[in-house]
């Protein structure tokens, strides 16, 4: 290969490097602004629709707390949540069906 | 070599996927992007959707060749590489060693009669035969078809992996996409089939499971289901190897090992690459639309199933079991147990069946690899 | 068959190395010891460079076979089974899995011309590419020692395993050595092409990015890059899987399993081989010090690219942009980013640049592999 | 096709395996249940017994067929291409590197005439070679048996997968079971050759022995090892790369995974397969009692000949050795060294001996390997 | 394939899958049983021959404490002992050989 | 092969083995002494050009600390801190820009 075409290929390496990032970078803005409309409405929906309880809406908490029925799991995976149940139901001799759960809720060591 | 600007660009433009793409790829890509967001926002079995999904974005692009096998001149597709783990069948047992690993048989030891519920669960895998083998699909089409209804993912990648592999990536996106799906399809078919006083039902106590019986288990499960059906031993020998793992309590770094960095890992591969046979000439086929429609079926027949059988041992056992724990026997650990949890204490706030319901649960494992075993004995 | 001690005793030194060790191989094994200086005193990135200088060491060692392929009567050398993840492309896929998973492109998603930095700090891929035609390189060859101004391991180590794998133990331990040199290789520069008024400006906060537009970014990006590029598929598709996983929040065991267990196996595997592909007599040649030297004009370019596209950038947006965060578009992360904030620091104190250096940071990673396909899609 | 009830139960009867099962495969699930059984509940090196003992149970399941190579119509079993591990000879090193990464040879460095004791305590080997041969092994096999006198796992299977692959089985397990049984081996030979004067010795205690020489010193095994016996250079290379993974401190990553993720994956699939080699037409020979009873021999002469030279050198250094750490040289890490240090604070309550007797223990590691490579180089 | 040999196939299947169920659940039945009879025996065995100290008996300390001689350990393996042993021994400038442990005991963060 | 040869192998072999971890033993005492040498020589250079601030020398501080111009990262990467900084600078409503760090620092989880 000749210098020259080494030249001729470097522009055009550097070329569409450029062109694809450029590209890219083109896509996300577009893709902000369209999610940014996105989000606003959605806001705006939700803003609306349920002005009184908003906390419903945090996507953490429905992340983590699964709900089992009448039994709110907090950090902790159903599994576990019926082994505590059976310890505590073969601890206490009170019979699983007549045990009666609210929350069980996963908490850090101190506090 | 002489070069042009003109003869490069056109030589990267050649080389582009822009040029070549079809409608269908497209059409693929766009398949992609809704398992996508069913994976993360819908949270549809995300742990393997998630990989499948991206997997059918990545062999629809035209071009990149993941997974073109090896040529004279050049090495294959890296997913092509790695899907020999799920063509040689390795993957899926080694995902069933850490499900072994992760699983509990305390509650169908305690109560062997789960494994009877965890046997009806299966009626969907039949019906869905039958109405496949209606419809014109080969036989070895149709039991791969039909798994779809043992609702256990890993079993039906085996079984269709080897039976029908065309077949394949249709067959695993069902599978996950109604697993996660249970808590939509099976609380129709529960209200329906059970009265309000059967669900209101309050179970005994589980008796307590020593250590040593733990352990046994696995053994004897090992032994009668692989004598019986020698072509499931894949399957059933690394799920029992993993839960013996589990309950010896001698090999805790294997154990913790086959629960985590190794099932993890082959679930990367084996999602990913399930997902990359999916390319369009092969995915976009009617054939497709009815595997999914039966998949959906063999879902509803097998809770119908374990149902019924829950009900007649209601009555046989003058009122004793709820029949709401037969619809668990399906598998798909632990979101039907869950939902016989949830439908229990909607009948009756004091019910607790979620312990109850673990033993057809995992019952329901066995029970669709043996019936995998039976499908491979006759058309394997 | 007889045996005296004389004829034992020299069958056992024939078979040992000390018989036949060339001076060749005593000079790697010194390299090798090196290089090991070098990764554990000088921390040059030891975790590629440790297992690189190993591998050295042991393909160096004669007779030892580890790189051999299997005959008829013996099996392969370890290192020969471990190195086809390499051969076959497959080993820097699945770093950028782990990569992708560690990365956050929120700053380059909230600042994208950020995407224009990583795209000029590959001018001295470029760059070196020339110079090695000049000094008489063949294409394939060149373009594997331009790649080393990517500053980005597997990416190099991808391209030249697929167009001159001869030249990959010299071309990996450069890019290694020089990714871990850029704190003495870039300030010099960064000191020349900017004004003292340049490098004290301070950049306006990033806006916060959303999960939402986090979680859309790798699938664009992979579709708009594969489809452009198809033979750099492997890298972008495993390094936005990755960063999906991450940003998904619903896959944390294989976001974890992809950033520990998965990426430590291939990098021990990866290094080793690589370091084993380094046999005296391939790279005790003139070539390998010119590689060397090109290696480091490559990096020195691709700095003095992102800076001058920085200048302009200042300029353009009338001072907004520091032009100190241009260097970190080569990509070496972070330490690209890290020298950014050092220098901006130095010019005034209460610069904070970290955060705006890690947009092209990351940009320069898919620079490098963008500039990587092209090289493919023409010398491949 | 057509079906009847009789006719498809049939198939499925003989397709089952109870049709064919002999009575020795019967004697090796009972066989593996015994081994499962030391496992668990005897606590007999439970990391790789019960992976082999499960691995003997799934291998002489009939039909299943888990070991059985493919064919033009069918892909292998699933143990079959796990094997290919140990057959290629990864596996052993992938341990090795494991083990390298989590053994402190500072004892050893802070007193290098440990080396001695690990050297002397390789006796056994070459006294069960004698037997062997005198019983008429052939001089391949005769090695494999003589190597369990090495009592350490990895090495012995590397030897014998390479030498007499179809003794493995049998060799594997008599090397965990004896290994296991150390602390009932040991002891009565212990009392037997040493006074109680000598036994009571307190040793000085071991100087600190700086980083910089830890680093050192893998580079230096590697390099004089490997040079003299080229053919174990998998093994000392491996396990030297981990020791230098643990030591350099720099890549604390690669020493975590390969200390936990990477040991444990491939000590699962190590022991299941190895285990799966011990079909019952292999196993149930004479020869297998005879290989159990070799390295019985073996293990008890390794342990004299490590005690003989701890009385030499308590003679020569005017009782500043107890000879008790003399035992410790049969590897075995670290039970064996822990006898040494019960019973010699069984002579005397204030002797603590651990961590003289570490040095020996983790030297006897090298001494096997350097056994096995000369093995290897006169009958490989 | 018909439709009624299809039929008869899913009949069959779902009889096979019953029929090694069924056998299973006997199985475990069995075991229940037989192992119930052993764990009874042993207990009785065991409260003859050592009621006075039954706490010999705990498994999970058996499990957890080694003892290497006079030494016992809990929670540790003995590399960390022989490790404990040693840096104390250096920080205290007190030979090993004359240094004299009882028991290393690991111990949660806090307690 | 005959009992003799197996005699003479074994001899042989038990040679080698005895061969090898000799001459180990002998290049570790060497290495001792070369790098005590090495060692006393550096402590001796150390000591005479900054007595003053001898702390300056450890090891472990220069592992574990980056610094990043003023600011010093103890037990943290720089993506942590650049994290906690944009964090910080977010809920304060500073911009990054104004804002100064001088150490972040990990700390355990009590103390
Ligand atoms: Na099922
Ligand atoms: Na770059
Ligand atoms: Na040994």
């Amino acid at each position: 290969m000749s210098i020259a075409d080494s030249l001729l290929v470097s522009v055009l390496g550097l070329f569409v490097v450029f062109l694809v990032l450029i590209l890219l970078s083109f896509l996300i803005h577009i893709q902000s602004i369209i999610l940014g409309y996105i989000t606003a409405y959605q806001q705006r929906n939700a803003e609306a629709s349920h002005t009184i309880i908003p906390v419903e809406d945090q996507p953490e908490e429905a992340d983590q707390g699964w709900t089992a029925g009448e039994l709110k799991l907090i950090g902790v995976d159903e599994k576990t949540a019926a082994m505590i149940m059976a310890i505590i139901s073969d601890e206490t001799q009170i019979p699983l069906s007549e045990l009666q759960f609210k929350k069980i809720k996963a908490i850090d060591q101190i506090n | 070599m002489s070069f042009s600007f003109y003869e490069t660009m056109l030589k990267i433009w050649n080389t582009s996927a822009f040029a070549v793409m079809t409608w269908q790829e497209a059409l693929m890509i766009a398949v992609a992007c809704v398992l996508i967001y069913l994976a993360i926002v819908k949270k549809y079995e995300p742990l393997l959707l998630l990989p499948i999904a991206f997997g059918v974005l990545l062999a629809n692009l035209p071009l990149a060749g993941l997974m073109s096998p090896p040529t004279e001149n050049a090495v294959g597709g890296l997913l092509y590489y790695l899907y020999q783990g799920v063509k040689l069948g390795i993957y899926p047992s080694l995902i069933f060693l850490g499900i072994g690993a992760m699983t509990d048989f305390g509650p169908l030891i305690a109560r062997p009669s789960s494994l009877f519920l965890g046997a009806a669960a299966q009626l969907g895998i039949y019906i869905a035969f039958i109405v496949a083998i209606a419809l014109g699909f080969a036989p070895n089409e149709a039991a791969s078809i039909g798994i779809i209804g043992g609702a256990d993912g890993p079993t039906a990648i085996f079984l269709t992996s080897k039976l029908a592999p065309e077949l394949l990536p249709a067959i695993a996106i069902a599978a996950y996409s109604y697993m996660a799906l249970i808590p939509l399809i099976q609380p129709p078919f529960m209200r329906l089939l059970t009265t309000k006083k059967e669900r209101e039902t309050k179970m005994e106590q589980l008796r307590e499971v020593s250590k040593l019986e733990k352990i046994v288990f696995p053994v004897i499960v090992t032994v009668v289901v692989c004598m019986l059906l020698p072509s499931v031993a894949p399957l059933i020998g690394m799920l029992m190897l993993g839960n013996l793992f589990r309950e010896s309590g001698v090999v805790e770094r294997l154990n913790e090992t086959a629960q985590n960095a190794l099932i993890n890992i082959v679930t990367i591969f084996l999602g990913t690459t399930v997902g990359a046979t999916a390319v369009a000439d092969i995915f976009l086929r009617p054939e497709t639309l009815k595997i999914i429609a039966l998949g959906l079926l063999a879902f509803i027949f097998s809770t119908i199933g374990g149902l019924l059988l829950g009900k007649l041992m209601y009555l046989v056992t003058g009122g004793k079991v709820n029949p709401l724990i037969g619809s668990a026997g399906v598998s798909a650990v632990p979101m039907a147990a869950r939902v016989s949890q949830i439908e229990g204490q909607k009948a009756n706030p004091e019910n607790f069946l979620l312990m109850h319901a673990m033993g057809p649960n995992v019952a329901g494992v066995i029970g669709s690899a043996v019936a995998a075993g039976f499908l491979l004995a006759m058309f394997g």
